[in-house]
Protein backbone atom coordinates (compact mmCIF):
# COMPACT_ATOMS: atom_id res chain seq x y z
CA UNK A 1 0.00 0.00 0.00
CA UNK A 2 1.31 3.39 -0.88
CA UNK A 3 1.92 5.80 1.98
CA UNK A 4 0.36 8.64 -0.01
CA UNK A 5 -3.08 7.01 0.22
CA UNK A 6 -2.82 7.04 4.02
CA UNK A 7 -2.13 10.76 4.10
CA UNK A 8 -4.95 11.43 1.61
CA UNK A 9 -7.45 9.53 3.79
CA UNK A 10 -6.26 11.31 6.91
CA UNK A 11 -6.54 14.73 5.30
CA UNK A 12 -10.10 13.95 4.16
CA UNK A 13 -10.97 12.88 7.72
CA UNK A 14 -9.42 16.11 9.05
CA UNK A 15 -11.64 18.12 6.72
CA UNK A 16 -14.70 16.12 7.89
CA UNK A 17 -13.85 16.94 11.50
CA UNK A 18 -13.48 20.60 10.56
CA UNK A 19 -16.97 20.62 9.02
CA UNK A 20 -18.64 18.85 11.93
CA UNK A 21 -17.10 21.33 14.36
CA UNK A 22 -19.14 24.04 12.60
CA UNK A 23 -22.32 22.20 13.64
CA UNK A 24 -21.14 22.00 17.25
CA UNK A 25 -20.36 25.71 17.23
CA UNK A 26 -23.85 26.51 15.93
CA UNK A 27 -25.27 24.65 18.93
CA UNK A 28 -22.78 26.40 21.20
CA UNK A 29 -23.96 29.83 20.07
CA UNK A 30 -27.66 28.98 19.78
CA UNK A 31 -28.13 26.68 22.76
CA UNK A 32 -31.12 27.79 24.80
CA UNK A 33 -29.76 26.76 28.20
CA UNK A 34 -26.30 26.74 29.77
CA UNK A 35 -25.94 22.91 29.91
CA UNK A 36 -26.57 22.78 26.15
CA UNK A 37 -23.65 25.08 25.52
CA UNK A 38 -21.35 23.19 27.86
CA UNK A 39 -22.35 19.93 26.19
CA UNK A 40 -21.52 21.35 22.76
CA UNK A 41 -18.18 22.64 24.10
CA UNK A 42 -17.42 19.17 25.48
CA UNK A 43 -18.08 17.50 22.17
CA UNK A 44 -16.05 20.18 20.39
CA UNK A 45 -13.06 19.68 22.65
CA UNK A 46 -13.10 15.90 22.48
CA UNK A 47 -13.17 16.26 18.71
CA UNK A 48 -10.35 18.72 18.91
CA UNK A 49 -8.19 16.24 20.78
CA UNK A 50 -8.62 13.74 17.92
CA UNK A 51 -7.94 16.57 15.53
CA UNK A 52 -4.63 17.33 17.25
CA UNK A 53 -3.55 13.69 16.99
CA UNK A 54 -4.48 13.56 13.30
CA UNK A 55 -2.61 16.81 12.63
CA UNK A 56 0.47 15.39 14.34
CA UNK A 57 0.32 12.45 11.94
CA UNK A 58 -0.33 14.66 8.95
CA UNK A 59 2.46 17.14 9.61
CA UNK A 60 4.85 14.28 10.53
CA UNK A 61 5.63 15.97 13.84
CA UNK A 62 4.55 13.40 16.49
CA UNK A 63 5.82 15.62 19.28
CA UNK A 64 3.03 18.14 18.62
CA UNK A 65 0.42 15.80 20.09
CA UNK A 66 1.26 16.72 23.69
CA UNK A 67 -1.59 19.21 24.10
CA UNK A 68 -4.25 16.52 23.76
CA UNK A 69 -4.46 15.18 27.30
CA UNK A 70 -4.26 18.56 29.04
CA UNK A 71 -7.22 19.77 26.97
CA UNK A 72 -9.29 16.68 27.84
CA UNK A 73 -8.58 16.97 31.55
CA UNK A 74 -9.36 20.66 31.87
CA UNK A 75 -12.58 20.34 29.88
CA UNK A 76 -13.74 17.63 32.27
CA UNK A 77 -12.88 19.88 35.22
CA UNK A 78 -15.00 22.58 33.56
CA UNK A 79 -17.97 20.19 33.41
CA UNK A 80 -17.68 19.62 37.11
CA UNK A 81 -17.46 23.35 37.90
CA UNK A 82 -20.50 24.16 35.79
CA UNK A 83 -22.62 21.37 37.21
CA UNK A 84 -21.64 22.53 40.69
CA UNK A 85 -22.65 26.07 39.73
CA UNK A 86 -25.98 25.00 38.24
CA UNK A 87 -26.92 22.94 41.28
CA UNK A 88 -26.79 26.27 43.12
CA UNK A 89 -24.03 25.36 45.52
CA UNK A 90 -20.68 26.78 46.40
CA UNK A 91 -17.79 25.03 44.72
CA UNK A 92 -16.08 24.26 48.03
CA UNK A 93 -19.03 22.36 49.48
CA UNK B 1 -28.35 36.28 20.62
CA UNK B 2 -30.15 37.77 17.61
CA UNK B 3 -29.38 37.60 13.90
CA UNK B 4 -27.92 41.10 13.77
CA UNK B 5 -25.19 40.24 16.27
CA UNK B 6 -24.15 37.15 14.35
CA UNK B 7 -24.08 38.98 11.03
CA UNK B 8 -21.97 41.74 12.55
CA UNK B 9 -19.56 39.23 14.08
CA UNK B 10 -19.25 37.41 10.76
CA UNK B 11 -18.49 40.59 8.85
CA UNK B 12 -15.96 41.60 11.49
CA UNK B 13 -14.12 38.32 11.18
CA UNK B 14 -14.18 38.57 7.38
CA UNK B 15 -12.64 42.02 7.69
CA UNK B 16 -9.88 40.59 9.86
CA UNK B 17 -9.35 37.84 7.28
CA UNK B 18 -9.07 40.39 4.46
CA UNK B 19 -6.58 42.46 6.46
CA UNK B 20 -4.42 39.47 7.31
CA UNK B 21 -4.47 38.24 3.71
CA UNK B 22 -3.34 41.66 2.57
CA UNK B 23 -0.50 41.62 5.08
CA UNK B 24 0.58 38.05 4.34
CA UNK B 25 0.54 38.34 0.53
CA UNK B 26 4.28 38.83 0.75
CA UNK B 27 4.56 35.24 1.91
CA UNK B 28 6.19 33.87 5.03
CA UNK B 29 7.08 30.44 3.68
CA UNK B 30 5.60 27.13 4.77
CA UNK B 31 4.69 26.71 8.43
CA UNK B 32 6.40 23.34 8.71
CA UNK B 33 9.46 23.61 6.51
CA UNK B 34 11.17 20.35 5.66
CA UNK B 35 14.60 21.76 6.45
CA UNK B 36 15.80 23.53 9.58
CA UNK B 37 15.97 27.30 9.63
CA UNK B 38 19.44 28.72 10.43
CA UNK B 39 18.35 30.01 13.85
CA UNK B 40 16.89 26.62 14.72
CA UNK B 41 20.06 24.90 13.55
CA UNK B 42 22.20 27.05 15.83
CA UNK B 43 19.87 26.39 18.77
CA UNK B 44 19.96 22.65 18.19
CA UNK B 45 23.72 22.70 17.85
CA UNK B 46 24.16 24.55 21.11
CA UNK B 47 21.54 22.78 23.20
CA UNK B 48 21.92 19.09 22.39
CA UNK B 49 25.34 18.39 21.00
CA UNK B 50 27.02 15.50 22.81
CA UNK B 51 30.10 15.79 20.59
CA UNK B 52 30.89 19.25 21.88
CA UNK B 53 30.81 18.84 25.64
CA UNK B 54 31.44 22.48 26.45
CA UNK B 55 28.31 23.69 24.67
CA UNK B 56 25.72 21.02 25.33
CA UNK B 57 23.00 21.00 27.97
CA UNK B 58 21.89 17.42 27.16
CA UNK B 59 18.27 18.53 26.83
CA UNK B 60 16.48 17.29 23.71
CA UNK B 61 13.68 19.80 24.24
CA UNK B 62 15.30 23.00 23.01
CA UNK B 63 12.70 25.31 24.55
CA UNK B 64 13.29 23.94 28.03
CA UNK B 65 17.03 24.08 27.49
CA UNK B 66 16.87 27.76 26.53
CA UNK B 67 14.50 28.67 29.35
CA UNK B 68 16.30 26.85 32.15
CA UNK B 69 19.90 26.82 31.01
CA UNK B 70 20.53 29.94 28.97
CA UNK B 71 17.90 32.20 30.49
CA UNK B 72 17.56 30.61 33.91
CA UNK B 73 17.14 33.96 35.64
CA UNK B 74 14.09 34.66 33.52
CA UNK B 75 12.26 31.62 34.82
CA UNK B 76 13.47 32.23 38.35
CA UNK B 77 11.72 35.60 38.21
CA UNK B 78 8.59 34.02 36.73
CA UNK B 79 8.49 31.67 39.69
CA UNK B 80 8.89 34.63 42.00
CA UNK B 81 5.98 36.41 40.26
CA UNK B 82 3.74 33.39 40.87
CA UNK B 83 4.92 33.37 44.48
CA UNK B 84 4.13 37.06 44.87
CA UNK B 85 0.68 36.74 43.30
CA UNK B 86 -0.25 33.99 45.72
CA UNK B 87 1.06 36.11 48.58
CA UNK B 88 -1.28 38.84 47.28
CA UNK B 89 -4.22 36.40 47.48
CA UNK B 90 -3.21 35.73 51.06
CA UNK B 91 -3.16 39.47 51.80
CA UNK B 92 -6.61 40.08 50.28
CA UNK B 93 -8.18 37.17 52.16
CA UNK B 94 -6.28 37.80 55.39
CA UNK B 95 -7.84 36.57 58.58
CA UNK B 96 -9.55 33.57 57.00
CA UNK B 97 -10.01 30.48 59.11
CA UNK B 98 -10.38 26.85 58.14
CA UNK B 99 -13.50 25.44 59.73
CA UNK B 100 -13.90 21.69 59.72
CA UNK B 101 -17.16 19.92 60.39
CA UNK B 102 -19.32 21.99 58.02
CA UNK B 103 -20.62 18.82 56.37
CA UNK B 104 -20.01 17.21 53.01
CA UNK B 105 -22.47 17.61 50.16
CA UNK B 106 -20.44 16.81 47.08
CA UNK B 107 -21.71 15.52 43.76
CA UNK B 108 -23.26 12.17 42.87
CA UNK B 109 -21.79 8.75 43.61
CA UNK B 110 -20.79 8.18 40.00
CA UNK B 111 -18.63 11.29 39.94
CA UNK B 112 -17.09 10.37 43.28
CA UNK B 113 -16.04 6.86 42.29
CA UNK B 114 -14.69 8.04 38.92
CA UNK B 115 -12.68 10.76 40.64
CA UNK B 116 -11.14 8.20 43.00
CA UNK B 117 -10.00 6.21 39.96
CA UNK B 118 -8.86 9.09 37.80
CA UNK B 119 -7.08 11.42 40.26
CA UNK B 120 -3.97 9.23 40.77
CA UNK B 121 -3.71 8.76 37.00
CA UNK B 122 -3.79 12.53 36.48
CA UNK B 123 -1.10 13.12 39.12
CA UNK B 124 1.10 10.43 37.56
CA UNK B 125 0.70 11.97 34.11
CA UNK B 126 1.56 15.39 35.53
CA UNK B 127 4.72 14.07 37.17
CA UNK B 128 5.68 12.32 33.93
CA UNK B 129 5.21 15.56 31.98
CA UNK B 130 7.33 17.43 34.50
CA UNK B 131 10.31 15.12 34.82
CA UNK B 132 10.33 14.33 31.10
CA UNK B 133 10.39 18.05 30.39
CA UNK B 134 13.92 17.99 29.02
CA UNK B 135 13.08 15.30 26.44
CA UNK B 136 9.49 16.03 25.31
CA UNK B 137 7.28 19.14 25.36
CA UNK B 138 6.41 19.99 28.91
CA UNK B 139 8.23 21.02 32.02
CA UNK B 140 7.65 21.99 35.58
CA UNK B 141 4.87 24.52 35.10
CA UNK B 142 3.00 22.37 32.60
CA UNK B 143 3.23 19.21 34.68
CA UNK B 144 2.18 21.12 37.78
CA UNK B 145 -0.89 22.57 36.11
CA UNK B 146 -1.89 19.12 34.85
CA UNK B 147 -1.61 17.71 38.36
CA UNK B 148 -3.65 20.61 39.78
CA UNK B 149 -6.65 19.28 37.80
CA UNK B 150 -6.76 16.38 40.25
CA UNK B 151 -6.79 18.72 43.24
CA UNK B 152 -9.55 20.93 41.84
CA UNK B 153 -11.59 17.87 40.86
CA UNK B 154 -11.32 16.52 44.41
CA UNK B 155 -12.31 19.90 45.84
CA UNK B 156 -15.33 20.19 43.55
CA UNK B 157 -16.51 16.59 43.68
CA UNK B 158 -15.83 15.70 47.31
CA UNK B 159 -15.60 19.15 49.01
CA UNK B 160 -12.96 21.02 50.98
CA UNK B 161 -13.86 19.04 54.08
CA UNK B 162 -12.48 15.87 52.50
CA UNK B 163 -9.11 17.55 51.89
CA UNK B 164 -8.96 18.81 55.49
CA UNK B 165 -9.62 15.32 56.79
CA UNK B 166 -6.79 13.99 54.62
CA UNK B 167 -4.42 16.42 56.32
CA UNK B 168 -4.08 18.85 53.40
CA UNK B 169 -4.21 22.34 54.87
CA UNK B 170 -3.22 25.68 53.39
CA UNK B 171 -0.37 26.21 55.83
CA UNK B 172 1.23 22.89 54.89
CA UNK B 173 0.93 23.70 51.19
CA UNK B 174 2.55 27.09 51.79
CA UNK B 175 5.40 25.36 53.63
CA UNK B 176 5.90 22.93 50.73
CA UNK B 177 5.96 25.86 48.35
CA UNK B 178 8.62 27.74 50.29
CA UNK B 179 10.73 24.58 50.54
CA UNK B 180 10.51 24.14 46.75
CA UNK B 181 11.64 27.71 46.13
CA UNK B 182 14.56 27.24 48.54
CA UNK B 183 15.54 24.05 46.73
CA UNK B 184 15.59 25.89 43.38
CA UNK B 185 17.81 28.62 44.81
CA UNK B 186 20.16 26.05 46.38
CA UNK B 187 20.39 24.13 43.10
CA UNK B 188 21.30 27.26 41.18
CA UNK B 189 24.02 28.11 43.72
CA UNK B 190 25.31 24.57 44.31
CA UNK B 191 28.13 24.32 41.74
CA UNK B 192 29.40 27.80 42.53
CA UNK B 193 29.47 27.03 46.24
CA UNK B 194 31.33 23.78 45.61
CA UNK B 195 33.85 25.47 43.36
CA UNK B 196 34.56 28.53 45.48
CA UNK B 197 36.36 26.91 48.49
CA UNK B 198 38.51 24.64 46.32
CA UNK B 199 39.42 27.53 44.01
CA UNK B 200 37.94 26.00 40.84
CA UNK B 201 36.13 28.08 38.24
CA UNK B 202 32.36 27.69 38.53
CA UNK B 203 29.32 29.81 37.74
CA UNK B 204 25.93 30.43 39.28
CA UNK B 205 23.20 28.53 37.33
CA UNK B 206 25.87 26.37 35.71
CA UNK B 207 24.74 23.04 34.34
CA UNK B 208 27.29 21.15 32.25
CA UNK B 209 31.06 21.51 32.22
CA UNK B 210 32.42 24.42 30.19
CA UNK B 211 35.80 25.17 28.68
CA UNK B 212 37.08 27.01 31.73
CA UNK B 213 35.29 25.13 34.50
CA UNK B 214 35.33 21.40 34.94
CA UNK B 215 32.45 21.04 37.40
CA UNK B 216 29.27 19.52 36.04
CA UNK B 217 25.86 18.27 37.15
CA UNK B 218 25.15 14.55 36.53
CA UNK B 219 24.52 14.26 32.81
CA UNK B 220 23.51 10.76 31.82
CA UNK B 221 21.57 8.11 33.75
CA UNK B 222 21.50 4.61 32.18
CA UNK B 223 21.92 5.92 28.60
CA UNK B 224 19.17 8.49 29.13
CA UNK B 225 20.15 12.15 28.96
CA UNK B 226 19.37 13.56 32.40
CA UNK B 227 20.33 17.18 31.70
CA UNK B 228 21.55 17.68 35.26
CA UNK B 229 20.18 20.86 36.75
CA UNK B 230 17.32 21.14 34.21
CA UNK B 231 15.85 17.92 35.59
CA UNK B 232 16.13 19.21 39.16
CA UNK B 233 14.64 22.59 38.26
CA UNK B 234 11.69 20.87 36.56
CA UNK B 235 11.09 18.67 39.60
CA UNK B 236 11.13 21.56 42.09
CA UNK B 237 9.09 23.77 39.78
CA UNK B 238 6.50 20.99 39.66
CA UNK B 239 6.31 20.98 43.45
CA UNK B 240 6.05 24.78 43.59
CA UNK B 241 3.34 25.07 40.96
CA UNK B 242 1.30 22.15 42.28
CA UNK B 243 1.30 23.31 45.87
CA UNK B 244 0.88 26.97 44.93
CA UNK B 245 -2.07 26.55 42.60
CA UNK B 246 -3.75 24.08 44.96
CA UNK B 247 -3.28 26.64 47.71
CA UNK B 248 -4.85 29.38 45.54
CA UNK B 249 -7.77 27.14 44.59
CA UNK B 250 -8.41 26.26 48.23
CA UNK B 251 -8.34 29.92 49.20
CA UNK B 252 -10.73 30.89 46.42
CA UNK B 253 -13.38 28.27 47.14
CA UNK B 254 -13.69 28.92 50.89
CA UNK B 255 -17.24 28.50 52.18
CA UNK B 256 -19.38 31.48 53.26
CA UNK B 257 -19.08 30.68 56.96
CA UNK B 258 -15.30 30.63 56.67
CA UNK B 259 -15.30 33.95 54.89
CA UNK B 260 -17.23 35.50 57.81
CA UNK B 261 -14.03 35.68 59.84
CA UNK B 262 -12.43 37.87 57.15
CA UNK B 263 -14.98 40.60 57.83
CA UNK B 264 -14.18 40.52 61.52
CA UNK B 265 -10.47 40.71 60.75
CA UNK B 266 -11.06 43.69 58.46
CA UNK B 267 -12.90 45.50 61.26
CA UNK B 268 -9.93 44.95 63.53
CA UNK B 269 -7.61 46.54 60.96
CA UNK B 270 -9.87 49.54 60.58
CA UNK C 1 -6.20 12.03 -6.14
CA UNK C 2 -3.55 13.66 -3.99
CA UNK C 3 -4.32 16.53 -1.63
CA UNK C 4 -1.30 18.64 -0.83
CA UNK C 5 -0.87 17.99 2.88
CA UNK C 6 0.76 21.31 3.62
CA UNK C 7 -2.36 23.27 2.60
CA UNK C 8 -4.35 21.90 5.56
CA UNK C 9 -2.59 23.86 8.34
CA UNK C 10 -3.40 27.06 6.47
CA UNK C 11 -7.09 26.10 6.20
CA UNK C 12 -7.25 25.32 9.92
CA UNK C 13 -5.39 28.51 10.85
CA UNK C 14 -7.81 30.65 8.84
CA UNK C 15 -10.80 28.77 10.28
CA UNK C 16 -9.78 29.01 13.92
CA UNK C 17 -8.63 32.62 13.77
CA UNK C 18 -11.94 33.63 12.11
CA UNK C 19 -13.88 31.78 14.79
CA UNK C 20 -11.90 33.38 17.59
CA UNK C 21 -12.68 36.88 16.26
CA UNK C 22 -16.32 35.82 15.96
CA UNK C 23 -16.35 34.59 19.57
CA UNK C 24 -14.70 37.79 20.80
CA UNK C 25 -17.47 39.89 19.27
CA UNK C 26 -20.14 37.67 20.81
CA UNK C 27 -18.46 37.90 24.24
CA UNK C 28 -18.57 41.68 24.08
CA UNK C 29 -22.27 41.66 23.14
CA UNK C 30 -23.40 39.04 25.64
CA UNK C 31 -25.29 40.25 28.73
CA UNK C 32 -25.43 36.94 30.61
CA UNK C 33 -22.03 36.79 32.29
CA UNK C 34 -22.03 33.00 32.69
CA UNK C 35 -22.51 32.51 28.94
CA UNK C 36 -19.89 35.19 28.26
CA UNK C 37 -17.45 33.13 30.34
CA UNK C 38 -18.22 30.02 28.29
CA UNK C 39 -17.67 31.92 25.04
CA UNK C 40 -14.36 33.32 26.32
CA UNK C 41 -13.30 29.77 27.04
CA UNK C 42 -14.18 28.68 23.51
CA UNK C 43 -12.01 31.46 22.18
CA UNK C 44 -9.20 30.16 24.38
CA UNK C 45 -9.61 26.67 22.92
CA UNK C 46 -9.25 28.06 19.39
CA UNK C 47 -6.21 30.08 20.39
CA UNK C 48 -4.57 26.93 21.72
CA UNK C 49 -5.23 25.27 18.35
CA UNK C 50 -3.53 28.25 16.68
CA UNK C 51 -0.48 27.91 18.92
CA UNK C 52 -0.36 24.22 18.09
CA UNK C 53 -0.40 24.86 14.35
CA UNK C 54 2.32 27.47 14.65
CA UNK C 55 4.49 24.67 16.14
CA UNK C 56 4.63 25.75 19.77
CA UNK C 57 3.58 22.66 21.75
CA UNK C 58 5.21 23.96 24.94
CA UNK C 59 3.15 27.12 24.72
CA UNK C 60 -0.02 25.06 24.16
CA UNK C 61 0.62 23.14 27.35
CA UNK C 62 1.01 26.44 29.22
CA UNK C 63 -1.89 28.23 27.57
CA UNK C 64 -4.56 25.54 27.98
CA UNK C 65 -4.55 25.49 31.82
CA UNK C 66 -4.45 29.26 32.01
CA UNK C 67 -7.26 29.94 29.54
CA UNK C 68 -9.40 26.80 29.83
CA UNK C 69 -8.83 25.99 33.48
CA UNK C 70 -7.88 28.76 35.85
CA UNK C 71 -9.55 31.81 34.27
CA UNK C 72 -13.02 30.17 33.97
CA UNK C 73 -12.76 28.87 37.55
CA UNK C 74 -12.01 32.39 38.75
CA UNK C 75 -14.81 33.90 36.64
CA UNK C 76 -17.34 31.28 37.74
CA UNK C 77 -16.49 32.01 41.37
CA UNK C 78 -16.86 35.75 40.75
CA UNK C 79 -20.22 35.35 38.99
CA UNK C 80 -21.35 33.09 41.80
CA UNK C 81 -20.41 35.56 44.53
CA UNK C 82 -21.80 38.65 42.76
CA UNK C 83 -24.59 38.49 40.19
CA UNK C 84 -25.18 36.81 36.89
CA UNK C 85 -26.78 39.39 34.63
CA UNK C 86 -25.18 42.60 33.52
CA UNK C 87 -27.28 45.70 34.05
CA UNK D 1 5.79 -4.24 4.77
CA UNK D 2 3.33 -7.12 5.16
CA UNK D 3 3.72 -6.97 8.92
CA UNK D 4 2.75 -3.33 8.91
CA UNK D 5 -0.27 -3.72 6.69
CA UNK D 6 -2.62 -5.05 9.37
CA UNK D 7 -2.31 -2.18 11.92
CA UNK D 8 -2.39 0.31 9.05
CA UNK D 9 -5.66 -1.00 7.63
CA UNK D 10 -7.19 -1.42 11.08
CA UNK D 11 -6.19 2.09 12.06
CA UNK D 12 -7.53 3.66 8.87
CA UNK D 13 -10.80 1.78 9.34
CA UNK D 14 -11.08 3.01 12.94
CA UNK D 15 -10.41 6.61 11.92
CA UNK D 16 -12.95 6.47 9.09
CA UNK D 17 -15.64 4.87 11.26
CA UNK D 18 -14.89 7.49 13.90
CA UNK D 19 -15.47 10.27 11.37
CA UNK D 20 -18.84 8.68 10.53
CA UNK D 21 -19.80 8.60 14.24
CA UNK D 22 -18.73 12.20 14.57
CA UNK D 23 -20.95 13.33 11.69
CA UNK D 24 -23.90 11.43 13.21
CA UNK D 25 -23.30 13.01 16.60
CA UNK D 26 -22.99 16.51 15.14
CA UNK D 27 -26.25 16.14 13.23
CA UNK D 28 -27.85 14.79 16.38
CA UNK D 29 -26.75 17.67 18.57
CA UNK D 30 -28.18 20.11 16.05
CA UNK D 31 -31.48 18.38 15.30
CA UNK D 32 -32.61 16.70 18.52
CA UNK D 33 -35.31 18.62 20.40
CA UNK D 34 -34.12 19.06 24.00
CA UNK D 35 -31.19 18.77 26.34
CA UNK D 36 -31.68 15.23 27.61
CA UNK D 37 -31.83 13.81 24.10
CA UNK D 38 -28.75 15.78 23.09
CA UNK D 39 -26.78 14.11 25.89
CA UNK D 40 -27.34 10.84 24.05
CA UNK D 41 -25.88 12.18 20.82
CA UNK D 42 -22.87 13.75 22.56
CA UNK D 43 -21.93 10.48 24.24
CA UNK D 44 -22.01 8.82 20.82
CA UNK D 45 -19.66 11.54 19.64
CA UNK D 46 -17.33 11.11 22.61
CA UNK D 47 -16.94 7.33 22.50
CA UNK D 48 -17.38 6.56 18.81
CA UNK D 49 -15.98 9.79 17.47
CA UNK D 50 -13.04 10.34 19.82
CA UNK D 51 -11.92 7.13 21.53
CA UNK D 52 -12.05 4.99 18.39
CA UNK D 53 -10.10 7.43 16.15
CA UNK D 54 -7.48 7.95 18.86
CA UNK D 55 -6.85 4.19 18.98
CA UNK D 56 -6.79 4.28 15.18
CA UNK D 57 -4.16 7.01 15.23
CA UNK D 58 -2.06 4.89 17.59
CA UNK D 59 -2.29 1.89 15.22
CA UNK D 60 -1.44 4.01 12.17
CA UNK D 61 1.57 5.54 13.86
CA UNK D 62 2.83 2.09 14.86
CA UNK D 63 2.73 1.14 11.19
CA UNK D 64 4.21 4.28 9.63
CA UNK D 65 7.93 3.70 10.00
CA UNK D 66 9.03 6.86 8.21
CA UNK D 67 8.05 8.93 11.26
CA UNK D 68 11.09 7.65 13.12
CA UNK D 69 11.32 6.60 16.79
CA UNK D 70 9.33 9.67 17.85
CA UNK D 71 6.17 7.91 16.69
CA UNK D 72 6.01 5.89 19.91
CA UNK D 73 5.41 9.17 21.74
CA UNK D 74 2.33 9.65 19.57
CA UNK D 75 1.25 6.06 20.25
CA UNK D 76 1.49 6.52 24.01
CA UNK D 77 -0.16 9.93 24.03
CA UNK D 78 -3.12 8.84 21.95
CA UNK D 79 -3.74 5.66 23.93
CA UNK D 80 -3.56 7.50 27.27
CA UNK D 81 -5.85 10.19 25.84
CA UNK D 82 -8.29 7.52 24.65
CA UNK D 83 -8.40 5.99 28.15
CA UNK D 84 -8.97 9.39 29.75
CA UNK D 85 -11.80 10.27 27.34
CA UNK D 86 -13.34 6.82 27.83
CA UNK D 87 -13.57 7.43 31.57
CA UNK D 88 -14.15 11.18 31.71
CA UNK D 89 -16.64 11.96 28.93
CA UNK D 90 -19.56 9.86 30.28
CA UNK D 91 -18.92 11.20 33.79
CA UNK D 92 -19.06 14.78 32.60
CA UNK D 93 -22.26 14.15 30.67
CA UNK D 94 -23.75 12.43 33.74
CA UNK D 95 -22.99 15.28 36.12
CA UNK D 96 -24.24 17.87 33.60
CA UNK D 97 -27.48 15.94 33.09
CA UNK D 98 -27.99 15.67 36.83
CA UNK D 99 -27.37 19.39 37.23
CA UNK D 100 -29.77 20.20 34.41
CA UNK D 101 -32.40 18.02 36.11
CA UNK D 102 -32.16 20.03 39.31
CA UNK D 103 -32.10 23.32 37.41
CA UNK D 104 -35.57 22.73 35.94
CA UNK D 105 -35.00 24.81 32.80
CA UNK D 106 -34.58 22.02 30.28
CA UNK D 107 -37.92 20.38 29.46
CA UNK D 108 -38.08 16.72 30.51
CA UNK D 109 -39.99 15.74 27.43
CA UNK D 110 -39.77 11.99 26.75
CA UNK D 111 -40.11 11.10 30.44
CA UNK D 112 -41.45 7.63 31.20
CA UNK D 113 -40.06 6.80 34.65
CA UNK D 114 -38.52 9.34 37.01
CA UNK D 115 -36.15 7.64 39.44
CA UNK D 116 -34.85 10.88 40.91
CA UNK D 117 -38.34 12.12 41.84
CA UNK D 118 -38.35 10.79 45.37
CA UNK D 119 -34.65 11.21 46.08
CA UNK D 120 -34.55 14.98 46.03
CA UNK D 121 -36.83 17.25 47.96
CA UNK D 122 -38.28 20.12 45.97
CA UNK D 123 -36.90 18.81 42.70
CA UNK D 124 -40.23 18.42 40.98
CA UNK D 125 -40.89 21.56 39.00
CA UNK D 126 -43.86 21.62 36.74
Amino acid sequence: MDVGIVYTIISIVVLIYLMTSVLYIIRLIKGPTVPDRILALDALSYDLSVFIALLALLLRRPIVASGLIALTLWIHALDIYVSKYIEAREIGE
Amino acid sequence: MNRKDIALALSLSLLVLALSLTISLEGLGPIVPRELRPLGASFVQNSYNPWNASLTSLSLNVVTAIVWDYRGLDTLYETLVLFASIAATLVVLRGYSELSGLGIKGLSDVSKSVTVVIAPLIVVYGIATAIHGHLTPGGGFQGGTIAVVAATLIIAVFSLEYLYRRGVSTSRLMLLRILGLLAIILTSLSLASIGMPSNVNAYILQNMAKDDSALSMPGVLFDTPLAGSIFLYNLFEFIIVFSGLTFAAMMLVLRESELESIKEAAEVYE
Amino acid sequence: MQIDVLIIPYVVIIYSSLLSVFMTYLVVRERDLLIATILTLTQGVFYSLLYLLLMAPDLVLTYIPVSVGVTPLLLFLLVKKTERFER
Amino acid sequence: MVVNLLPLVLGLTAVTVGAFFDVVSAIGILKLPNFFTRVHSVTIGAIGGSVLPLIGVALISIALEDLGPQRFYLVGTSIVGAIFILILAPTGAHSLARAAYTMCQAPRKPLIYDALENMKEGASCR
